[in-house]
């Protein structure tokens, strides 16, 4: 634009990025409160473990022919972590469908992820007591769940509930309408609400940035004139204070907000797809080198918070943990056939009783 | 008992269920201080407050969005869509979540929600306004599809649409709104979400309906009585669950049938009550099944829209056909 | 003549069209370089180059809205919604404009598209990955529904869809995407976009299908065929505008029908066929019309989809029932 | 955002206004080259007239029993005269319902905006020869052609021609997910596109700041990575200059961009609607001071370019138009009912040739 005297400008808007570990762990400042408790840290560093223990394991079962197409978490553990983390047990988590760790840390057992993937449905029915049980079940059409929770949120206003609502999606999802709307609306209600975007780089094979145009993903949140934000999503402290950050103004009715977390999705988009069509080897080798385990990793060895033998006691729990779940999955009998009709509706009409009776009577005809 | 349009019905039934459920809200565009661009939501606004009601962006994805979103937090929303012609954008969020989360938790989430929308033609309104949505969402497992057709039965099912445990869908027959008024007693009664309404007896043949062309059914019904036929009428009212025994039974009684519908012919919900009586009543049937329908073709605008909705002169068209195959002896 | 599966005709078809007229473009989400997630785009960015290839970005209201804009400027965009549940978001789009465009500007503009989809389920994929749409767009008027159910009929039913000068909806059986080859000819040539194929010829009963369940229709016709009965089977392959001439036909000879079909039951198209049957082809019924359909509720997940999808043997239980009222003399 | 050592600024976004003329007319400094030619800026104030003269009948059509649900365009007259300006015969225009302005300008007669309203689908059958015959009729579905714009820019820009496509919507259609998709699309392929948001503060009874949260509708661009401005769509000269801009820089190869016309709805929002309701007389009062009509005569006044006479001559010229429109219009005799099926397909299918038939044999059925 050339500025004449008739132009003025009315407003400004900036992207910053935070980043507290480079990728070798080093700090590259003063790092925020938490990072002083060592066994916080430690706790962090475990599940970004388990969750990678799982994340293999979950992939060795499809590869085998026991679970069906499963989308890896592999090199993004960090925002789950970190979601788990930021949020406390009343509030109201509405995943994508790669933060298990978050899932996790709110009680999802490992053995319901493997269900819902494994092609039953009774993986989402998370268990009472949790935190996860008034969470949102993963959400496949990509996006749809977001403007849901600005529905959520309001809900959570109105009964002037302490409690914040995080809807977390993939850079994919942002260029979805359905994402638009629930930005540009939040603020309207001055909604305790957190939209995070887990840019992991690729939907499938599309580029981000072949998505959109915008040069980040965080000025999206311009559009509804929210605060909007990057942070290296990689960077387990970073990402954790960030978000932190986001869910607490939230909470003190500093209204919505969007963080972007930059991370890289290292797996084959799910195990039905093969990225070696599309990206090159180099890129993948790369972002290994920024993978959120080896830097936090790093961080903790050079503090002395973290031996060999935890590592190796680590390990091992992953691993048991990750084959229990699977065995879990396995020896789960199938639900019976007329069950794709208890809950359709509270009460099944009677008019599709017949039905119901149909497949009673014709038996189990479930694989898988 | 007050004499009521059908929208001061629909406006009576929101006053009534949001006084005695705390719970209910509604949301929408211009439904707060306009009360609606039909007046369905007038004074709800000033009774219950801007947190209740909820003037939304002009966004319907969002406004199915956030009706899903405030239900799974056992909010009972109520949302109005101005036109149905503009429900597409809610379609998506509808089947994909709405009909669905109960099955895909296993219980452990429900969406006890309400999209209300204007539905049918006749009002000279401008394009897009007078489209018939009743069978896309009908087709939707996991729905229930509402359409009243008089003031008693908008109030009833609305109150039962509201209190259901799972989504509705509520077509209200806007050429209707204001056509006439009829008594309705403001006693919190919801009428039954699953059973068709014989509103007329007559053993001759059967008139089945919904929703705006009821009315044109009616005066269907009164010319053929006019000529010595009893038509038996009957107001499906909920198209999903859909209830077959009436029909059924009033198919076995007449051994005629004529299904009037004003959305396209093709794939309509007619299609849907014929065949179940192609299945189930055949061996009742004189004569085949008619449809008296709307085209298979785009709602025109208001100059030709009476070429396109189904009228007296095209039911008793179709009677005649099943007259013809099957005099009345 | 080559030997194909289904979606080795369908990308046959697109390189042969892209190569004879230089307006056809396709895009959609993951078409470019990775070829489409079922490949059937295989091979077209390095042949076409990105101008008339074009990846888009993950939003299917915007590849159904540029669609549109394309097809009104002369191009011939064949679009790939990924799975058809995710077409939902292109509905609107969809029906308030692609079907209505030529109408409403009274034939100045108009929309030659093809919107692509795999339909149906059965390949063990994740949820929202088997819904079954083809009744969902069949009842919109202004559009051409296409269902293929072989090798030869993708190819030559996705050419005319292409060439057609009017919005297309081109829903392909994911499951049999793979499961068998059959000759296709490279000759360019189109097949009718309003005829429904006689398969095979029987006098007993009449099965009707189309798409996916085509496969088990075959099936339950040689299980037949086993019992000493004579099906006639037909795939209906275009639903709107449907061919109930052809099926009519068969049930003039027949007298018996059943319907089969995968999308939940109530207002699938097995009714419209169903209604159809009843108005026109009462009379030479022997028994009431079937439908082995899909069920009212949620297409499941994969471990439980095969107690959803229509077998075999629901096929025969009700053609059993058939022949129970109307037994074979 | 408190920054931190971690924290950097890695984009900023401005958001400009620009305008011309103040509200009395009078120049604010230097003024575009446009406006040094007096048949030209005539030429201009002539179709704001005009138009006005047209909104006026139309809506004493509609009172009056005679024509359908109307929306008016008083006080938004400028944007329309810019665009039409804008634009060049080649380029696309890509209306939504308030801009009649810029489709007199190329070449609609303004009996067929009567047939429109009036319930004829040939209200939108735009004559042949005139830049309009390629352009796309009024859009009803909010928001819903924004993002068809794409396509069409796209078919442009593959076919290398010099055109550009403007596509014009509302405030309240930029809460649509159809226009957020457009806007983040639209830089990927450097289209040659123009988003007009005709801001005129209301969407029916919902107002500006009850629509998002979004400071300025102009920052919805930056979703995209799109420039995005505002400017005074009630100063002629402004808007005109910034739009033309815009064009000119999409045509040069610069890529898409939006321009946020601020405006305001004089009349209710159609026929149908009675603003009373929910906005103030005093507002109303308030922006009439703002009417771009009374703002150019002013100013043209000032350069002794408008004389009474002028006025006069001009008055006369548009009440004449708007009548012969208007009798045009009511003399236009309905299409045989059968004409319902005669543009569904370029062909009828066999199996509806029978409801064609059905139609045209029970005879005339239209009225209004
Ligand atoms: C609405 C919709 N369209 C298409 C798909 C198919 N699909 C599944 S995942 C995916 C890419 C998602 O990318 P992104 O949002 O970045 O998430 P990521 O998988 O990278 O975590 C696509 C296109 C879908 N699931 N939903
Ligand atoms: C998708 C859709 N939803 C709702 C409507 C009903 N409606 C017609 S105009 C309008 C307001 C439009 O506001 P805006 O975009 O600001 O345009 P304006 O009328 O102010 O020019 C609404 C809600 C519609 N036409 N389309
Ligand atoms: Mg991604
Ligand atoms: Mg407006």
């Amino acid at each position: 634009m050339d500025p004449t005297p008739a132009t003025t400008r009315i407003a400004q808007f900036d992207v910053c990025y935070t980043q507290f570990l480079d990728p070798q762990g080093r700090a590259r400042g003063e790092l925020p409160g938490f990072a002083a408790d060592a066994d916080e840290m430690r706790d962090m560093y475990r599940w970004l473990a388990l969750t990678r223990a799982f994340d293999k394991k979950a992939v060795a079962l499809q590869r085998t022919g026991r679970l069906g197409t499963y989308a890896a978490c592999l090199g993004q553990e960090a925002i789950g972590v970190a979601i788990g983390k930021a949020l406390r047990p009343e509030d109201i988590f509405m995943p994508a469908y790669r933060e298990y760790a978050a899932q996790f840390l709110r009680g999802v057992p490992m053995q319901n992820i493997l269900l819902y993937w494994g092609g039953d449905e009774r993986g989402m029915a998370y268990p009472e007591g949790t935190p996860a049980h008034h969470d949102f079940p993963l959400s496949v059409p990509i996006g749809t769940h977001v403007p849901q929770a600005v529905g959520v949120a309001y809900a959570v206003r109105l009964r002037k509930q302490p409690r914040v609502v995080l809807a977390s999606c993939g850079d994919g999802a942002t260029s979805k309408g359905d994402f638009a709307e629930a930005v540009s609306s939040a603020k309207l209600w001055n909604l305790p609400l957190v939209f995070l975007v887990n840019n992991n780089q690729w939907a499938i094979s599309v580029p981000r940035e072949r998505q959109t145009g915008a040069q980040t993903l965080a000025q999206k949140a311009f559009a509804g004139g929210l605060p909007g934000e990057q942070v290296d999503g990689n960077d387990m402290i970073a990402v954790r204070h960030v978000l932190e950050r986001a869910v607490e103004r939230a909470r003190a009715g500093g209204g919505p907000s969007l963080v972007e977390a930059i991370t890289y999705r290292l797996h084959d988009h799910t195990t039905a797809d093969d990225a070696r069509r599309y990206r090159s080897e180099d890129e993948v080798k790369a972002a290994w080198e920024r993978c959120p385990i080896k830097r936090l990793k790093a961080w903790l060895e050079g503090r002395s918070w973290w031996t060999d033998a935890d590592e190796e006691r680590l390990q091992a729990e992953g691993a048991a943990r990750a084959e229990a779940a699977a065995q879990a999955f396995l020896t789960t009998p199938p639900e019976p056939p007329q069950a794709i009709f208890d809950h359709l509706y509270e009460r099944l009409p009677s008019q599709f009783e017949w039905q119901r009776e149909e497949v009673k009577s014709a038996g189990p005809k479930g694989d898988c | 008992m007050a004499n009521l349009a059908i929208i001061e019905a629909i406006n009576l039934a929101l006053h009534s269920e949001m006084a005695r459920d705390p719970d209910v809200v509604v949301l929408g565009e211009d439904i707060g201080r306009n009360g609606g661009v039909f007046r369905a939501t007038l004074g709800l606004l000033d009774t219950f407050g801007p947190e209740r009601v909820i003037d939304t962006p002009l966004a319907e994805t969002l406004v199915a969005a956030m009706s899903i979103g405030l239900s799974t937090q056992g909010i009972r929303p109520v949302a109005e869509v101005q036109f149905s012609g503009f429900l597409y954008p809610c379609v998506d969020q509808v089947v994909n979540h709405a009909t669905r989360l109960r099955n895909r938790t296993r219980g452990r989430m429900s969406c006890p929600l309400v999209i209300r929308s204007p539905n049918w033609g006749g009002i000279h309104a401008p394009e897009h306004h007078s489209e018939a949505l009743e069978t896309t969402f009908a087709h939707m497992p996991g729905l229930r599809v509402v359409c009243p057709s008089n003031p008693a039965r908008a109030y009833g099912l609305l109150l039962a649409a509201i209190r259901d445990p799972d989504p509705v869908i509520f077509l209200e027959p806007t050429r209707c709104y204001r056509l006439f008024k009829a008594p309705v007693e403001d006693n919190g009664a919801a009428l039954p979400l699953d059973t068709a309404f014989v509103e007329r007896e007559g053993g001759d043949i059967t008139l089945v309906s919904w929703g705006a062309t009821m009315h044109e059914t009616r005066l269907a019904a009164d010319a053929l009585a006019e000529q010595g036929i009893a038509a038996e009428v009957i107001d499906v009212a909920t198209l999903k669950p859909l209830d077959m025994d009436t029909i059924l039974e009033s198919v076995a009684k007449t051994g005629r049938c004529v299904i009037v519908q004003e959305a396209p012919r093709a794939g309509g919900w007619a299609s849907e009550i014929a065949a179940n009586i192609a299945e189930h009543g055949l061996l009742s049937l004189f004569a085949p099944v008619m449809r008296a329908s709307g085209y298979d073709t785009i709602m025109p605008l208001a100059r030709s829209e009476k070429v396109y909705i189904p009228d007296v002169a095209r039911i008793l068209r179709e009677v005649r056909k099943v007259f013809e195959i099957a005099p009345k002896n």
